[in-house]
């Protein structure tokens, strides 16, 4: 058993943490809430450039032929500062759904300029009534001359606004099938809807949309099992981005009670509030471990193995995390609650993360299954 | 000990029933079914139809535009009035500053400011807090120099809720520097408009505008603005914390919540069926409803103290702590029960707006345990007031 | 609405607490607990001269023609210094199952002497798989002759150790239905139960036994609805005596909170624990609130409206009132986890209140019914 | 990062359950499935059966006793003896005082009292805390007085565990009655056979036959007694505070509870079906059992640092907090899954024995979060010395 990152991984988090530190302040991120993009593609490009993009892919498709690990240490370093390209949703929800379910020609016609920083994807998974569960999809693609027609509705399509292929579900002949939309297909309109945390997604409509028979991801029907396995992946994401934010988190609190002053002495030196520090402490050591568990077990083809670890650090996001961001919040008192700290921006990115890929019931549930 | 309501208060509790139904306007009556959520400006005008009925300041002496209600009365009014998910009105005029001039005001002062509270014509917001003395309320340094017949004031004020739609501030100034900590610091009433004064709206978490920061530049206030005695601020400040421990119980919040939650989670699914039938999630939403029903009762307890004109007992000092702390597990499992649309952030037509409504007041009622006296004073306060635990 | 006791009520009280103080200090409890029947029925017999035993029943039955709010009264002030007679099994359990179900005959012969004393009931309701379901019974009642023969067994039967009569639920042919038995009858075994209060408690078998018809509650059938009300009127008396344990534990720990002594100070000036107790305070004060209500509700005839105030203040009883229990035992440090120190008895009382007449989930899955 | 074991680890596990399952005496097997619980004497067995086979100090030096495996055999050979349910060995010789001894011993001392412990011919306990020092160790006031080649002992030691099943006691004493608190204590070891000692057990809340007072009146002890230096004991206790860390992390009885758990949940029904299966129930144990498993990964992380020889980084600090208030969570959970049957205090005859054996355990367990460090008190110190936040 072995906890410790590799030379190249550790190499890997230092650059990512100082690309953070140094060119991505989290007000590059406050500028960019308002942007109709709300990141900067040449950034993108530029991440692409420095093979970030391609950490866990194998290398006939542009990658590295890392592990998925390695995509853990970029988010979770991109994270402690709010960094808001979207790795995660091109990268781990779109990039592992074309891995996973496209041929060689489809992977170097959309995962390859991805995996550079040419393009972006999005995964068109869910939908107003599915809650967690893939399969539970209304969207129907009818064969039509050699190829489908795919009409329905998808919500939350996280970077659906701006992505330049969409990966969408939807219910073939044979089961649940993916997809490869142009976003500015015929057919496709995209509605941008702002979220919690300052980023943006897509509630995306289908109405009629021809694509032809090349387009399928994999068989009819494969696609479940597809998402399935996204769905760990970007589970397991979202715990390592989450560590990023805890952890970021506990410094920021730790600070302000080392600094903030109230009836002439430092805050920090009241026990209630040191007792309060050491729980958030202990929250995200657990949450750093299991986290490093969950992103070596995402690479696991055992599903019970798998599952096991990664519902168990979404479930400690949930609770542990999620108990963090609000006591940083209330240990920053009133200003934790203004818009001008950066603390509340952390908080509400947890609170995004929660939301996402199964709550704390959904992955419970799973749990005791 | 009885729990129940007189024939006659039933009946005053049909009057109310009949009137608000018939008194709101069709669009606040469409907005309390649809997100939930007023604008300030709803809250005004609600103010001024109460005005007209007599209604709008049940807790205050009949004879200066009180109802002369007891406190079953009182009490029924406010459920009423919550159940129908009318607007809550502005308290710092009703419910702070207005008792305040009551009971330590000259009758001048209450000449002057009573009926425009009553009457809207003036809003009022509050001035304690500073960006420097937070929880330590009493080292605050916005300074009011004796200039004759007025003050100078200088200095900033810090979460002045709405103040960008106030008339008057109240505010907790430092008249003596040299004077210990709470000795030295006046009550001070300052009308808004006077030159000098800057209101800056602030943007929260929620995003939603309701703080603000109010500088003050070498503002003149006449000392006839003093309530109570130069120096005595101090007292003042502590007879309003009493008023504001009922008020902050946030009974009214907890059952719009939760109506909400039950409004949401009858259209979600999960496992194909409601959430609202799911016997995971009842028994979350459960769960929230029967310690409400615990916090409830110790606020009633409070109220029936209240009827017999007595000072309620020490358990009311809990309810602070209790409410605030409910009401956001409350919007906490909204945001659950919402699942990913808990991500809406002031969308339009993508969720409904019971939904868009969840968000912003999720991160609004983050402040409930800071503000009014952090949850962490509240405990100190009790440890030392009421257990007499030793000091440090 | 009106929260404060008439003055018959604070005079009951008043007696009730100087009687605990004065005659039933803790000390009694813990020698009574090596006793064979682990109370003392000359004092049970004194309750009933004193006339605690029928402050809650009618006048015709030898009762003063109180509400059930004076029976919770007692139990809470007995409560205080953990008072070992069978309250709460014989006057609660057997005693309101027989003023309900019984007939003036019955009254007159079984809960009649009870109330002046001279004898104890209880109430042998569950069995070993009917968790809190007073109907999933196994127990029959087969008709023989002019009477019934009843078969089988039940378990945890508060004061069936020493009951002069027992009530036994069976399933008789229209139902569930409730007989008296006389605890020396024949067919009847009893084993006694040590329970982890320092109370006893009773597994009875029966075995054939022989009843006559006039031992019969009330219709065949008419046992279920009985129970489920006497169910409410136990769980609002486990909560009124949990208010009496609460109250205590607190204060006993704000007492050993300003006397001990370590690193050169009380401990009751360490921030932490300070706001510990007030979280103990407020948990006490809930508890003690929804008490009022549910004590008040007992007696109330709607069943929704009496469940409501019912459950809800059992189930604060299972978060708040144990989480008191807890924290009063980790704050009296390693004293407390000492059979030497009271605080443990307290702790195990509440415990034991917990695990009777609903738990949390039963109360929560009534409530959202 | 690399979370699985080699071939030769997996190996070698089997060969270590085989052994377990061969080794284990029928009755002791009979008790594992059963109530789980051991007396006394079958530790002793198995302590005697490990050290037949070279197994019972697997964390010693190969020199001195020890198997020379690396951390994850180790690992595994720990995982193997809790999943079998095998008794735990009394931890004061081999996990507290014996690595003590080989680290700051004398060779005398370690040639006198190591090869005991290990053949179990020696037990010891532990003579820390007194009536008086609970969560402040260093104010203790057993004394030792100089008296030329050897101390005179007085005093009261309180929570000396199984005591009266021991041989010797460690201990504390004051050596220095003017140095300030931390400076004049010494570690001192003492044979409880002494004349002058005298050990009475004391009756706890689980009624477990777990902790002794134990007295010393006038008790000689021989000066070669020392561990380290007169007036060194402090940093001895400190020494024994790491080795305590990863003991306190209580893996072993949560996955034993959990266990328990699950046997039991699984005879007990609600709504007519088996507990185990009950939504709402099997949620509330997967709660339990997806914490146990993040805790786990810390004590892994500690468990990886030793197998590379390094001190265990400071999330190890947590390990204590945590393990402790997680077996409790699980103790009371698995009372509250017996419902009723929660009331049993040992009885024979009317709930099995695995039930039997929850009500005891989950008394005793309240201990956990007070002995070895009380949780308030390893708040403090990760606060100061982890999270450097101010002292006051």
């Amino acid at each position: 058993m072995d906890f410790e990152l590799d030379q190249d991984q550790q190499m890997l988090a230092k650059t990512v943490a100082d690309f953070a530190k140094n060119e991505s302040p989290v007000e590059r991120f406050r500028q960019l809430r308002d942007d109709d993009i709300g990141y900067d593609p040449a950034v993108w490009q530029k991440m692409g450039e420095l093979g970030w993009l391609g950490v866990a892919f194998p290398e006939p498709v542009g990658g590295f032929g890392g592990s998925f690990v390695e995509c853990a240490i970029v988010l979770e370093n991109l994270a402690t500062n709010l960094v808001p390209e979207p790795y995660l949703a091109s990268v781990v929800l779109g990039g592992m759904a074309l891995l996973r379910a496209g041929t060689a020609e489809q992977h170097a016609a959309y995962l390859t300029p991805m995996i550079e920083g040419d393009t972006t994807l999005a995964l068109a998974y869910a939908e107003a009534r599915s809650r967690f569960d893939v399969s539970a999809i209304e969207t129907t693609a009818t064969t039509k001359g050699g190829g489908y027609e795919i009409s329905g509705q998808k919500v939350w399509v996280l970077n659906g606004h701006n992505a330049d292929h969409l990966i969408v579900s939807a219910r073939a002949p044979a089961g649940v099938t993916l997809f490869v939309v142009p976003r500015d297909a015929e057919g496709v309109s995209v509605t941008v809807a702002k979220t919690i945390d300052g980023h943006k997604a897509a509630f995306i409509e289908l109405d009629e949309v021809a694509v032809e028979r090349g387009a399928r991801l994999g068989e009819e029907g494969a696609g479940a099992r597809v998402l399935d396995r996204v769905m760990d992946y970007a589970a397991a994401a979202a715990v390592a981005e989450s560590v990023g934010l805890a952890s970021k988190m506990l410094h920021m609190t730790v600070d302000y009670l080392g600094t903030r002053e109230q009836f002439g002495v430092k805050i920090g030196s009241f026990q209630a509030l040191q007792h309060r520090a050491v729980d958030m402490y202990a929250e995200t050591e657990l949450l750093r471990s299991i986290s490093m568990a969950s992103m070596v077990r995402a690479d696991e083809d055992d599903t019970s193995t798998r599952r096991a670890d990664i519902s168990a650090a979404k479930y400690q996001l949930a609770t542990g995390g999620i108990w963090v961001a609000q006591q940083s919040l209330q240990l920053h008192g009133g200003i934790g609650v203004t818009d001008e700290h950066d603390i509340g921006l952390y908080f509400k990115r947890m609170y995004a993360l929660n939301a996402l890929f199964g709550d704390a019931e959904h992955h419970v549930a799973r749990f005791s299954e | 000990m009885n729990l129940t309501f007189t024939e006659e208060e039933e009946a005053f509790r049909l009057e109310v029933r009949a009137w608000i139904q018939d008194a709101m306007p069709a669009d606040m009556r469409e907005r309390a079914a649809g997100s939930g959520r007023f604008t300030p400006e709803d809250s005004a005008t609600w103010h001024r139809i109460l005005y007209e009925k007599g209604w709008v300041a049940p807790h205050w002496p009949k004879e200066v535009g009180g109802t002369g209600w007891d406190a079953a009365r009182r009490f029924i009014f406010n459920e009423e009035m919550e159940s129908a998910g009318a607007p809550q009105l502005s308290v710092f005029g009703l419910s702070m500053v207005g008792p305040l001039i009551i009971s330590f005001g000259t009758d001048a002062q209450k000449k002057r400011f009573l009926p425009k509270i009553l009457s809207a014509e003036e809003f009022w917001c509050q001035g304690y807090s500073e960006p420097g003395s937070g929880s330590d309320l009493a080292s605050l340094r916005t300074t009011a120099e004796d200039a004759g017949d007025h003050f100078i004031v200088n200095g900033q004020k810090t979460w002045t809720t709405y103040a960008q739609y106030a008339d008057w501030i109240f505010c907790l100034v430092r008249t003596d520097p040299n004077a210990k900590k709470q000795a030295g610091i006046t009550f001070l009433l300052i009308d808004l408009k006077t030159p000098g004064v800057e209101v800056k709206p602030m943007l929260t978490l929620g995003h939603t505008p309701a703080f603000c920061d109010t500088f003050f530049d070498n503002v003149k206030v006449p000392k006839e603005n003093v309530i109570g005695e130069v120096n005595q601020g101090w007292t003042m400040a502590k007879a309003l914390l009493g008023h504001e421990r009922t008020l902050l119980a946030m009974v009214g919040p907890c059952r719009n919540v939760l109506q909400k939650i039950k409004r949401i989670a009858a259209t979600k699914t999960v496992d194909g069926r409601p959430m609202l039938e799911h016997p995971i999630w009842r028994a979350k939403i459960a769960r929230l409803e029967m310690r409400f029903r615990a916090h409830l009762m110790v606020s009633y307890r409070a109220l029936a103290d209240q009827q017999k004109g007595k000072m309620p007992g020490p358990e009311s000092s809990i309810l602070k702590l209790v409410g605030t702390k409910l009401v956001q597990e409350m919007t906490e499992l909204a945001m659950e029960i919402m699942g990913e649309s808990s991500l809406t952030w002031y969308n339009e037509g993508v969720c409904t707006p019971v939904e868009e409504s969840i968000g912003p007041y999720f991160c609004y009622e983050r402040a409930a345990t800071i503000y009014g006296g952090s949850n962490e004073i509240q405990r100190n306060v009790i440890a030392k007031m009421i257990l007499q635990l030793p000091s440090s």
